[in-house]
């Protein structure tokens, strides 16, 4: 995504000029267009694909959340992640894409923090190849959009499991996806103030992963950790129920960020694109690679629920700036990536913060990291400059996810009873179980 | 004081307890199990060897009973789960020595029901 | 699909001709193509990735199918889903495509309601660009239109599970898609009657989903119910043993239905595959919302095997007017097939059908909806035809279809025994058990 | 893949240039370029498009591997394919890369076996439109390339599962994936000897399956049999936990082959891209019918694990001629790898290589299949040259994993101690369980 | 020697070993179990229809020990376990015959610690 | 009659069930089984958290038996499941009171085989 929102990468469309220079004389259309009408459906198309794929990415978390967390709990959070996307790409219609991207800014000047171009969708005029000079169409881009919005109230899903109530989670998440992350995002990708001041984030380290990722820790802080998990006697180890769930999600996850990363080149840009895709990759490759040497040393095992977490850090490390590194930067920020990830999974444990699949250490964490990193590893960015934007969607995120939450704990309650948590949430919130009528095998 | 094992095929658990409850006993605890009786296993295969299965799904019951309501709780379950074909299950009957309610520290009889 | 089969959206068309003006004087061959090649080629293109995705939904099939039934008949179920996609794409090389797209019918006149044209594929003179005005190749309208064909025998697969027996479902499968579904197709999407009468249905809401649907209640009326399903005492639930692999199902489903609309549109025209991926995905989330709503209403508690259907029963909504039916439309459509699909699920019950997979509701009920809200929420198509069409494909596919299942029952059969139906089709029909092993955790 | 490498489809050339006759006297850069800029765009997005598909096999190997063998190893298999990946993009990245397609060779002449174009990746001049006649980037054919390398690894992994050492698995992974795959490749796709000769090999049945498949056979043949497979009594079952897993892995499989096939092609050709998709479905379906007859005929039962075995010989068997051979061919190539793998799954049994996955049938016995259908098949073809193709990568890989697997047997073992084995390699190499907290189901 | 098989809620596993741990009883044998007792169940919905469950998981534990062990052996699981709510569970004693070591071929007393 | 139950370790199950035909012991019922003995358990690390694993997988056999198959049914199951290592397991016997078949109504000795 990043500044090129909107426009087609300058190389590109100089090239489509000439290419068209003659033909653009018989046809009144083209003279407006960028590009031509075949490179606008190619570039609409892949973005498409790239939509589909991030589609993806909730099935993803809906099997890696499911697989590392108890069987007792599964349908609850298979349920959360179903209504998540739903509710994410409604109230995305609704208002949070005309928040994120509001053409105007209402508070704060030209480039501003506040702006809204009013509910509902509103194609305009030309919702094709007029709408982004032949990137893609307003419907592309709307979905496009929407599918990442939902991302971010599904990252809060997986560190909250286990014990919230289902009404505040769906509140909190309606609420957040719809107002909060739009307004959030529309600094940066919205051309708003961060845009401005030079701040880079690529396809969403912060906008996106830090967004969830502050959201889980503020419900993590209200929350507190899940019956059992900390006792006098110690930190116990509440053991995921499906590892092969688990690395389904992850697989999922890592083939949904070719979308997310790939399709935030906001055209089909063979070199851009490809290169993104080189990135994204080695950098998963490597933050499996780190989690797993983390782990191996640390633990002394080599843990696959952690390695799952190294390579969606590596992806998440890269996220903000697979464009703009170098292919061994990929690979370093990836590594590191996986270490970090394994560190912040033991601290935050140390710290009796619990967060049953990691979503913290892996989204919120890693998302600084890979946000930093654009400023190490790229000449063209400071890192000083991505420090305030860290610093300033950092105290947005948190700051309104906790009061969300804690309103929802003042009022309708966010966690649920004892004896329910105990019996688990399956049972009580949805009257069901997971996997019915499978251990007494053959009682029916 | 006995203790009850019965053996029933897994698809008779509902009519067993259906029974059971009639003949007022409510109280059990129910185990899968895998049995091997004169009922005869099958054969699978798995990748075009053969496996013969001898060891067949069955349900375990194990109810704790006060004397007189033994008999009555061996009728229903007999009532409940034959139907004449082999691997209807047995019953089994232990003495028991001793029972106690957790929650009360009710012993004896008196635990029991 | 629809009317637009084998002719580019005419925007498009007459864009590309103008842009190609000068450029035909130079090549003989552009003479001939309302595209340009590379207009062909992206066509092409995003025709196969629709195709892939349509691929997918077997995989949907198969885990929605063995989710929501038991462990005990869950390899039968699997393997069915496997058999059916091999039998389908077969069956629609040899025959099925040239029912359905027969070119000249041979009963009932120029848009009539049979036709053939002959055994095998026959990709003709030119299979590429001539082919169908420059939107995908001969080989592409093929396996794009037999993975489609396949999904209608899949449909009948989830509703008759954990009874039927394999050798009568597999011979019934083969029939009714390599015969009986594509001359129903051949009505509307082979240009005929139906087509010539201003019937639409985008994607198959009724060709695809009712016709599926129909057969399903054929086949659940002459197989009965499930064992212990309809006792005396009441009804009794038989719970799916695996929430897991039904969720997984649902979102493959949905992944699917991106490329089964949207490649619907037969081309890759940015405007309209963009407008159709909205309209899907907003339909799927409101369907959600619906079945939620509903389920939550009713029962009192959210269930996620109904908001699971409700998601698919948006999808199949949306279907037939993805492309004509506006935004808040789509949703509406996909709202109402949600609490749909929630009542149609509870009343077949009372009714006694037994349905293991809601496949009933979801596809035939739901289909005739989505098929009958084109003619409520589009000013192009009227109702009464709509009325025709669903009246149509009814008659002809409940009819036959129980015509297959009911000769199969008199000759071979079509159940299986009791002791058969007790002990889980798994051993009997296949002589395995899905989860070998493992119950008895280690025995071996 | 075959000649065609870094050569657009004469055709399609052609075409091209005709149509930029006009356009290129007004682009400098456009009269280097074999195709207009829109061309390379979409022949671009649809190699990543064929990149993202062919990653999914990642997930389906470890998936179908994880189904087919018993929960207490389930861990340290989905561990393995997920280290695999990595291993795989990071030492193709290395030097993977370089040595399959070196440019020039050292050792053999021009066309020779031997070559190595140095460490890292190094885009040259021009990684865009000017690489490889506008087919696609640098980094797309890197990262094409990279997925395809580590999928040979992967096939290893399945039959040599449930005994071996971790580490002496992802020693062995790393230096076959790095060194002696892409040697073996250069013979062929590097333009090296056996490319000249003649030998043709479209899309891998020997150059990547029958590479990963001789090295399973090494490793079964240094490792032995699991404990218990071969007892004095004959031959016993060791079922898979899990078949809905395994079906998830076989239909994820198909679907990465649309990619795996259909991006051999090297570009978006419709008419040849969307052949070969027809050829691949085709032959895959065929596969599941001739398994599933086969089984029927000889074990009496419709086998699941066979038919989905069965799939993947006819995808396996296709592979080498999916441009090359027509649609019947290509079925009846399909229906009898169906049936060998049948065959060769009982004839290995009773010859006591234990492969737990038929990994050996699938990708080596029908990998010689479909190289040698090639000269069947296909009048361009001689069998005696694809024999002789057969021949020279057989002995290589076979000698290279067996020295490589010998080596590390003589040092630091290959295989797990006979107390893990029981216990299984879970607990033992991960000190974590598939399935945690989940058979005591409420222990926490 | 006795046996005394003890149903307990799941989720007091954890406790009830701790305590019989500190009364020197260190082994013992766990299974699942489905329980029917004063315990009231509760109901699940699947697909609308209503599903009474009145089996509630259970965990069982077995335990062969000598007589002067039974007394602190029972107070400790009742220790572990006990809440004062329905459904803490039962603990069942039976007459134990005779004990083997399978590694040593000890029997009696011998064998059972 | 007596009531043989044997905790063995899960791989020997076979072997076991070998010896017992061999021995003309031929019904038996089978249950998973979580065992606490001298066998040490063992440590899983979840997460980086230890998981201090002392109940280990046993497979519980229970067989109902005439009293004079039961020296010659401890013989086999010993002989099926011993290899000299810690975590061999244990057999237990207890008296049983009582048998009956459910299919025939039979009872005692008549029932048990
Ligand atoms: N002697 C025994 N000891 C332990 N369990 C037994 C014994 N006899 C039978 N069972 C259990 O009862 C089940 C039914 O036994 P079976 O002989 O098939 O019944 P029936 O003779 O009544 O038809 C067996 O599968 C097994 O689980
Ligand atoms: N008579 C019995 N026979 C077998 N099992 C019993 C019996 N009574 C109770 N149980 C077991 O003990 C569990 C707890 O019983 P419950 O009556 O709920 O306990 P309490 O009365 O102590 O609260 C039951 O779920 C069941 O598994
Ligand atoms: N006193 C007991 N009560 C109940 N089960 C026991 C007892 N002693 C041993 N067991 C069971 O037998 C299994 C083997 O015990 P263990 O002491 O390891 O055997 P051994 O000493 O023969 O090597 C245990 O895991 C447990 O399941």
């Amino acid at each position: 995504m990043g500044m090129a929102k909107h426009k087609l990468p300058i190389t590109l469309a100089l090239l489509a000029l000439l290419l068209l220079g003659p033909i653009s004389l018989v046809s009144a259309q083209e003279e407006e267009a960028a590009v031509s009408i075949e490179m606008f459906t190619i570039n609409n198309t892949w973005m498409l694909v790239a939509t589909f794929l991030v589609f993806t990415m909730h099935l993803g978390f809906a099997s890696l959340e499911a697989g590392l967390t108890r069987a007792k709990n599964a349908v609850n959070i298979l349920f959360k992640n179903t209504a998540i996307i739903a509710i994410g790409l409604l109230t995305y219609a609704l208002c949070g894409f005309n928040l994120m991207y509001p053409g105007e800014f209402i508070i704060g000047g030209e480039a501003g923090f506040f702006g809204f171009a009013g509910f509902g969708l509103n194609p305009g005029d030309d919702p094709g190849i007029g709408y982004a000079d032949g990137a893609y169409t307003y419907w592309t881009d709307f979905i496009f959009q929407a599918m990442f919005a939902a991302t971010a109230a599904t990252i809060v899903s997986g560190a909250v499991a286990e014990r919230i109530k289902l009404s505040s989670f769906l509140i909190f998440s309606a609420i957040y996806v719809a107002i909060f992350y739009p307004i959030a995002g529309s600094w940066q990708w919205g051309e708003g103030f961060l845009d401005a001041m030079g701040f880079y984030d690529f396809a969403g380290s912060t906008l996106v992963h830090s967004a969830g990722g502050w959201a889980a820790l503020a419900g993590v802080l209200l929350l507190g950790p899940r019956l059992g998990k900390y006792t006098p006697g110690g930190i116990r180890a509440i053991e995921g129920h499906s590892m092969p769930l688990a690395t389904i999600g992850m697989f999922l996850l890592w083939l949904g960020w070719f979308g997310f990363n790939g399709g935030s080149v906001l055209s089909a840009d063979p070199e851009e694109v490809s290169f993104v895709f080189v990135t994204t990759a080695l950098a998963a490759a490597a933050g499996i690679m780190g989690a797993m040497a983390a782990s191996w040393t640390i633990i002394k095992k080599p843990d696959l629920s952690m390695t799952l977490n190294g390579s969606l850090a590596g992806l998440v490390g890269i996220t903000a700036g697979a464009d703009v590194v170098g292919v061994t930067s990929a690979i370093i920020i990836g590594f590191i990536a996986g270490i970090i990830v394994v560190g912040s999974v033991l601290l935050l444990d140390r710290a009796r913060l619990d967060d049953p699949v990691g979503a913290i250490s892996v989204h919120l964490v890693c998302g600084i990291w890979g946000t930093l990193a654009v400023g190490i590893f790229s000449a063209d960015h400071s890192i000083v400059t991505q420090l305030i934007g860290v610093v300033s969607y950092g105290v947005f995120c948190f700051v309104s996810a906790f009061a969300i939450f804690g309103i929802l704990k003042a009022t309708i309650g966010i966690r649920v009873s004892e004896s329910e948590e105990m019996r688990g949430l399956d049972i009580d919130e949805h009257g069901m179980e997971a996997y019915g009528g499978f251990q007494i095998f053959t009682s029916r | 004081m006995k203790l009850i094992i019965a053996y029933i095929q897994p698809d008779k658990l509902n009519s067993v307890k259906q029974s059971l409850f009639e003949a007022k006993v409510t109280k059990m605890s129910v185990t899968n199990s895998l049995g091997c009786g004169q009922q005869h296993g099958y054969h699978e295969t798995y990748r075009g060897v053969d496996v013969e299965v001898n060891l067949l799904k069955k349900v375990r019951l194990e109810i704790a009973i006060n004397d007189e309501f033994v008999k009555p709780a061996m009728d229903a379950i007999i009532k409940g789960a034959k139907t004449g074909n082999i691997g209807d299950g047995k019953i089994f009957v232990l003495d028991l020595a001793e029972c106690v309610r957790i929650r009360t520290g009710e012993i004896g009889n008196a635990a029991i029901g």
